[in-house]
């Protein structure tokens, strides 16, 4: 078997893999472009924290501290957490799951990761000609006319950035609905794909809004048309409508994705069939659903009227209720189960402490009368930042590991992922829990210089800063090193049940030799348990 | 086939297990897309609904402004257009070669008059000072609302002509892969997909129609 | 335990810091339970259920019941919170009418604020304790947000329109004022503070700012320099902009009689009616052509670019003015 | 033709595709016509009807949603959905705003709170500036 060329060794020049339609290469295309940008926001926060160790502003000055905080905002949610987990893992692992020699659209698979690294190009040109001082979240009048930086490059990155995320999403719902192997019924799909299902919808409703967003904004800043201008009679909390439109159910994007890593992992190392398969799976589709009903929650205070504002806050309470659903779910999975605890088990486990602070935390600001407390404070600054590090980085490292073995043939180092997952777990901790204390203690966001009340807990914010840059850092050597020294991975290294544990790893361009026929459910571990329904 | 010089082309790409599949596919991928268009144009559809309540009367100004008979033209241009594309796709489906290239090129004319009117319209705005940048002069109304109405107009059939601009150059691209005989009565999907998208261009042509030329006429 | 959990809350100085704050506790202890119900589940189940030998487990699919408790007690916990917010957030929104009200104006990195007696302050906030202050907010450029934590409230303020915001201090002392809403270079030095004072060191100060204001704040126009109270201002501006030749009161006037207008709802030449608030006066000085009143042909020029935006609010208080002077 | 199972069975032929471009005509027409006679607030509601109907006879019979499977149909409609969603909830903010103005006069949401009824009547200097 192992003389047969694996997707790896099917060509070896540039071309083969600039040109590649293999899923699994365009995979890895990706993991490589969203791992640099990563590490460039990591490092942008690594600057903002050391800056707000001093409550002066003694390392930058405050132009340079708002283009950093901005570019941070921009890589980290345009180029890192959207496209991370769907286009690096899910592109890699998708079509195996489901049964099928690749994505429904190869060609356009491969225009996406085109599209991905233009628009990166273009954040990259704002970024040298100075950097973006709007924030991530481009608010107008001050991006659209006051602004001097380089916004319409970075607005026009993000536009391009915008549609390679919807090609993802385009290419998995076609690919999920017609591209199934025989047997392979939508009660027999693993948790990861009903996720990626869920998350497409909302790539293909949601992004296109953000598309035009950013183009009316182009437009305003280029030619003077009067969308957002107030003196022009322009309304900017339009701008805050059509934006957050996509913005929220964004947020649904980047934990959604994990969210299905972490059925898997459950499920693979508990060796048992997730516990209520039908309700996880349909709270990712209410979550998805619902998650564009809710995006007045970020308008509470922007003059938005109240009554809006009421209706928003009761059905943000209503797509909180699927999260909880998930968690108890995923808990009650481990009941009875046999359970090891391998790198992605400690990572599922962080992903628990994590994502139940971040989740409640949500609903403190889904309270109208403690939002307009703590909104625009570092309050909100720790809670997405609970969600985004603390569930979906935690998600993506997690599936990382586990379908590394399958990706690259070799097994990374146990022990040295263990250290990395619990180190990232303390760092995290202790990086965004005093936030939230100086957040209710009323420190604005995006302040270069801030009240000396609040420096005791910005020490202690930057000294977790540290060791989660530093742990962040272990698993990038584990997967480099495991290229080299790793043993060599088996077919199926963690004995778990899937379609892609059934073909060799690293598998080979067409990934199944004869269609494969589905004819037990899904997670089949219990031994008598052949027939599914 | 009788491709002289490329290579055979062979329709049923390999990870299909048959055409029907590849078109299902093709199908369901181009109606995505088009879904995709639909929230493209509504971001902006909702703009216009929002200015247009707080700025009645300046829209209506700017409404008047605009020629009815242009409009009405090209709302015929482009139905005509649907239907020889329609007719295009049935004769695809046919095996009609000829019939097909015919029917392509018709419409390729339609699309080209719809685009040439629009040129006329826009460069009638761009001589009277009404493109929206800070050389907007507009007489008659001196709201800021007839600033945004004319926003609204140029991103909307900008961006409408935009679409026509690429649907065009596909359809040339289609119209010499129909000649030189790739498609057949088994394989036409990227006839059929293209017609699909023409459609949603005329139907977004169909709602800007009412809602820009069609204001406070009865005024 | 209150009192060490208090010295990690902002200053209870405002009526609803205490309500605001009780929400925050209750949700505290909800979010404790919860993280801890889990964390500790998953650390029990890992020990008692670790893999002890190869034997698959058991098969569990699901259990109806279950589903619906922890799906229907979630639902109404989180109700329950929204029952409690959306009470206080009416309180915190509904602004008394016994307010005394004060004019805020958001400029790029500074607050230029005006009582309504005419004393300015720059980035301070002079405020009498128990009573209700009203804040009239507009900005000059881009949305700046007023954010005062120890009263645990904040309003953005949007260029082009008024936003309105009320507390009611309790506690006298200084507490701090943030700009909450990114604008540009020096957000964070877009702060100031406020003074809460008892009503007599209050008026003290009020007498004081009047007889000898500060001198005139630097781009001011001159005219303004004297110390008089929007409303006396507004009057002086609507005859030196001659709005008083149209808006005589007299019959036959060309423009509408603004006495009593503040409040009522105005019926427009295109047949919208509006309730006409301090918005819709800003608006119809700015950009009359949008909102003629029935009955009334368009003659009125637009103002835009001779008024800055402390005059529009002098003429928008004393047209509010004339409503009390007429009943 | 057997390729493409599902539009089959309505191989009417021209015939369909001519009816279907003369009733767009017609109603291109009567959406021009209809324009210029005052129905005052419905002049809106009359052309962004016809515009919907004209819409879905071009989606209907143009582009073969007729015969084909129930999944096309339901994004098509879940497209439209959710543009209603994005327009209906800015409209109801925007609606509502208004209603702002009137938290003055008393209404059963707006009643004043009696507990600020014992707030001291404000001091005297503030009182006569109102």
């Amino acid at each position: 078997m192992e003389s047969k060329k694996n997707y790896l060794t099917n060509g070896h020049t540039v071309g083969s893999w600039l040109l590649t339609i293999d899923h699994k290469r365009i995979g890895i295309l990706y993991l490589l472009s969203v791992t640099a940008f990563f590490m460039l926001g990591g490092f942008f926060a690594l600057l903002l924290r050391l800056e707000l160790l001093t409550p002066r502003g003694d390392l930058f000055t405050s132009d340079i501290y708002n283009r950093i905080f901005t570019m941070h905002g921009v890589a980290m949610v345009f180029f890192f957490m959207i496209p991370a987990i769907p286009a690096a893992i899910g592109n890699f692992v998708l079509p195996i799951m489901v049964g099928a020699k690749d994505l429904a659209f190869p060609r356009i698979n491969l225009l996406s990761w085109y599209l991905y690294i233009i628009g990166a190009a273009l954040a990259f040109v704002s970024i040298v000609m100075g950097g973006v001082d709007t924030g991530w979240t481009f608010y107008t009048p001050y991006s659209s006319t006051y602004s001097t930086s380089a916004v319409t490059s970075a607005a026009l990155g993000v536009f391009i950035a915008g549609f390679s995320s919807i090609l993802t999403g385009l290419n998995f719902i076609v690919t999920v609905h017609k591209m199934r192997a025989p047997g392979m019924t939508w009660f027999r799909l693993p948790l990861f794909v009903w996720a990626h299902y869920a998350t497409s919808l909302i790539m293909i409703l949601g992004t296109p809004v953000i598309a035009v967003t950013v183009l009316l904004v182009f437009l305003e800043r280029a030619f003077g048309f009067g969308f957002f201008d107030p003196r022009l009679g322009g309304d900017p909390v339009l701008f805050q409508h059509l934006f957050w439109f996509y913005s929220h159910p964004a947020v649904y994007i980047m934990i959604l994705p994990s969210m299905g890593v972490i059925s898997e992992l459950v499920a693979a190392f508990t060796k048992k069939r997730p516990f209520g398969y039908e309700f996880i799976a349909g709270s990712s589709l209410a979550i998805a659903l619902l998650g564009f009903f809710v995006w007045g929650h970020h308008m509470f205070v922007s003059s938005q009227s109240m009554y809006a504002g009421i209706v928003f806050s009761i059905i943000t309470f209503l797509v909180g209720v699927p999260s909880a659903v998930k968690i108890f779910n995923w808990l009650a999975t481990f009941y009875k189960g046999s359970i090891t605890f391998e790198t992605p088990m400690i990572y599922v486990l962080g992903f628990f402490g994590l994502f139940m602070v971040g989740g409640l935390t949500g609903l403190f600001l889904a309270i109208m009368a403690i939002d307009v407390h703590v909104h625009d404070t570092y309050f909100v600054v720790a809670h997405f930042h609970y969600i985004m590090v603390g569930g979906t980085v935690m998600g993506y490292l997690g599936g990382l590991h586990y379908w590394w073995p399958k990706m690259s043939g070799k097994m990374y180092n146990e022990a040295l992922g263990r250290i990395a997952a619990i180190g990232i777990f303390l760092g995290f901790n202790l990086t965004f829990f005093p936030q939230f204390i100086a957040g209710y203690l009323g420190m604005p966001r995006r302040y270069h210089i801030y009240a000396e009340e609040f420096q005791i807990f910005n020490i202690l914010s930057t000294g977790g800063a540290m060791v989660l840059g530093l742990s962040f850092i272990i698993p990038i050597f584990n997967m480099l090193w495991s290229l080299k020294f790793g043993k060599d991975a088996p077919a199926n290294p963690w004995n778990a049940k899937g379609l892609e544990w059934t073909i060799p790893s690293p598998p080979t361009t067409h990934n199944f030799e004869t269609t494969p026929i589905v004819t037990e459910e899904a997670y089949a571990y219990a031994p008598h348990d052949k027939g599914g329904h | 086939m009788s491709t002289a010089n490329t290579k055979k082309f062979e329709p049923l790409q390999h990870h299909f297990a048959n055409l029907n599949q590849q078109y299902e596919c093709a199908s369901l991928g181009m109606w995505l897309f088009l879904v995709t268009e639909i929230l493209f144009f509504g971001g902006i559809f909702l703009a216009y609904t929002i200015y247009r309540e707080m700025y009645p009367d300046a829209f209506a100004a700017g409404s008047h402004h605009l020629s009815i008979l242009l409009g009405c033209i090209n709302t015929a241009v482009l139905i005509s257009s649907s239907f020889t594309m329609v007719m295009a796709v049935h004769t695809a489906r046919l095996g009609k070669k000829h019939a097909t290239t015919w029917f392509l090129l018709l419409t390729l004319i339609l699309g080209c008059v719809f685009l040439g009117i629009k040129a006329v319209e826009y460069t009638e705005k761009f001589t009277h000072h009404l493109v929206p940048n800070n050389t907007f002069h507009f007489e008659g109304f001196d709201g800021p609302g007839i600033r945004i109405f004319y926003s609204i107009y140029f991103a909307l059939t900008g961006l409408h002509a935009l679409h026509m601009v690429i649907g065009a150059v596909i359809l040339v691209i289609i119209m010499i892969q129909n000649m030189q005989g790739r498609f057949s009565a088994e394989y036409n999907s990227p006839i059929d997909m293209f017609g699909l998208y023409w459609h949603f261009v005329d139907i977004v042509w169909i709602f800007l129609f009412p809602l820009l030329y069609l204001l406070g006429r009865h005024a | 335990m209150m009192d060490f959990l208090l010295q990690y809350f902002p200053e209870q100085a405002g009526l609803l810091s205490a309500e605001v704050d009780a929400i925050y506790i209750f949700m505290l202890a909800v979010s404790l339970f919860f993280t801890v119900l889990v964390v500790a589940l998953s650390v029990i189940f890992s020990i008692q259920y670790r893999k002890r030998n190869e034997k698959m487990p058991e098969a569990i699919h699901g259990n109806l019941v279950l589903e619906l408790t922890w799906t229907g007690i979630p639902l109404l916990l989180t109700l329950f919170m929204f029952a409690w917010g959306t009470a206080v957030y009416i309180k915190q929104v509904r602004i008394p009418e016994n307010a005394k009200e004060i004019f805020v104006v958001g400029k790029q990195w500074m607050w230029k604020i005006q009582h309504g007696e005419g004393p300015r302050e720059m980035n301070e906030l002079h405020v009498p304790i128990n009573q209700p202050i009203k804040l009239t907010m507009t900005s000059e450029d881009v949305i700046h947000s007023f954010y005062i934590p120890a009263m645990r409230m904040k309003q953005d303020t949007v260029p082009g329109r008024y936003s309105f915001m009320w507390f009611q201090a309790t506690k006298p002392g200084k507490y701090h004022i943030f700009c909450a809403e990114y604008c540009g270079t020096k957000h964070s030095g877009m702060i100031g503070s406020l003074y809460a004072m008892e009503p007599a060191d209050y008026q003290k100060w009020l007498d004081e700012r009047i007889k000898n204001p500060l001198e005139p704040v630097a781009n001011q126009p001159a005219s303004s320099s004297s110390v008089e109270s929007p409303v006396v201002h507004g009057e002086k501006l609507f005859t030196e902009l001659k709005c008083i030749t149209c808006h005589s009161q007299t019959s036959g006037a060309m423009g509408p009689d603004l006495a009593g207008l503040f409040g009522r709802d105005v019926k427009l030449e295109d047949g919208r009616t509006v309730p006409a608030d301090e918005t819709y006066l800003r608006h119809s000085i700015i950009n009359p052509a949008d909102g003629i009143v029935q009955g009334y042909s368009a003659l009125m020029p637009t103002y835009k670019g001779q008024v800055s935006e402390e005059q529009l609010l002098s003429l928008v208080a004393y047209i509010k003015s004339l409503q009390s002077k007429k009943n | 033709m057997s390729a493409h199972s599902h539009d089959s069975q309505h191989h009417g032929g021209i015939g369909i595709y001519v009816i279907i471009l003369t009733a767009l005509l017609v109603l291109t027409a009567v959406t021009v016509w209809a324009a210029f006679i005052d129905f005052g607030r419905f002049n809106t509601v009359i052309a962004l009807a016809i515009a919907f109907f004209k819409a879905t006879l071009v989606m209907l019979f143009f582009m073969h949603l007729k015969g084909s499977s129930g999944l096309l149909k339901l994004f098509v409609l879940s497209a439209f959905a959710f543009l209603a969603v994005l327009i209906g909830m800015t409209l109801n903010d925007y609606a509502t705003r208004h209603w702002g103005s009137q938290l003055e006069k008393d209404s059963w949401i707006t009643r004043s709170p009696h507990h600020y009824a014992d707030a001291p009547a404000s001091s005297a200097n503030a009182a006569q500036h109102h």
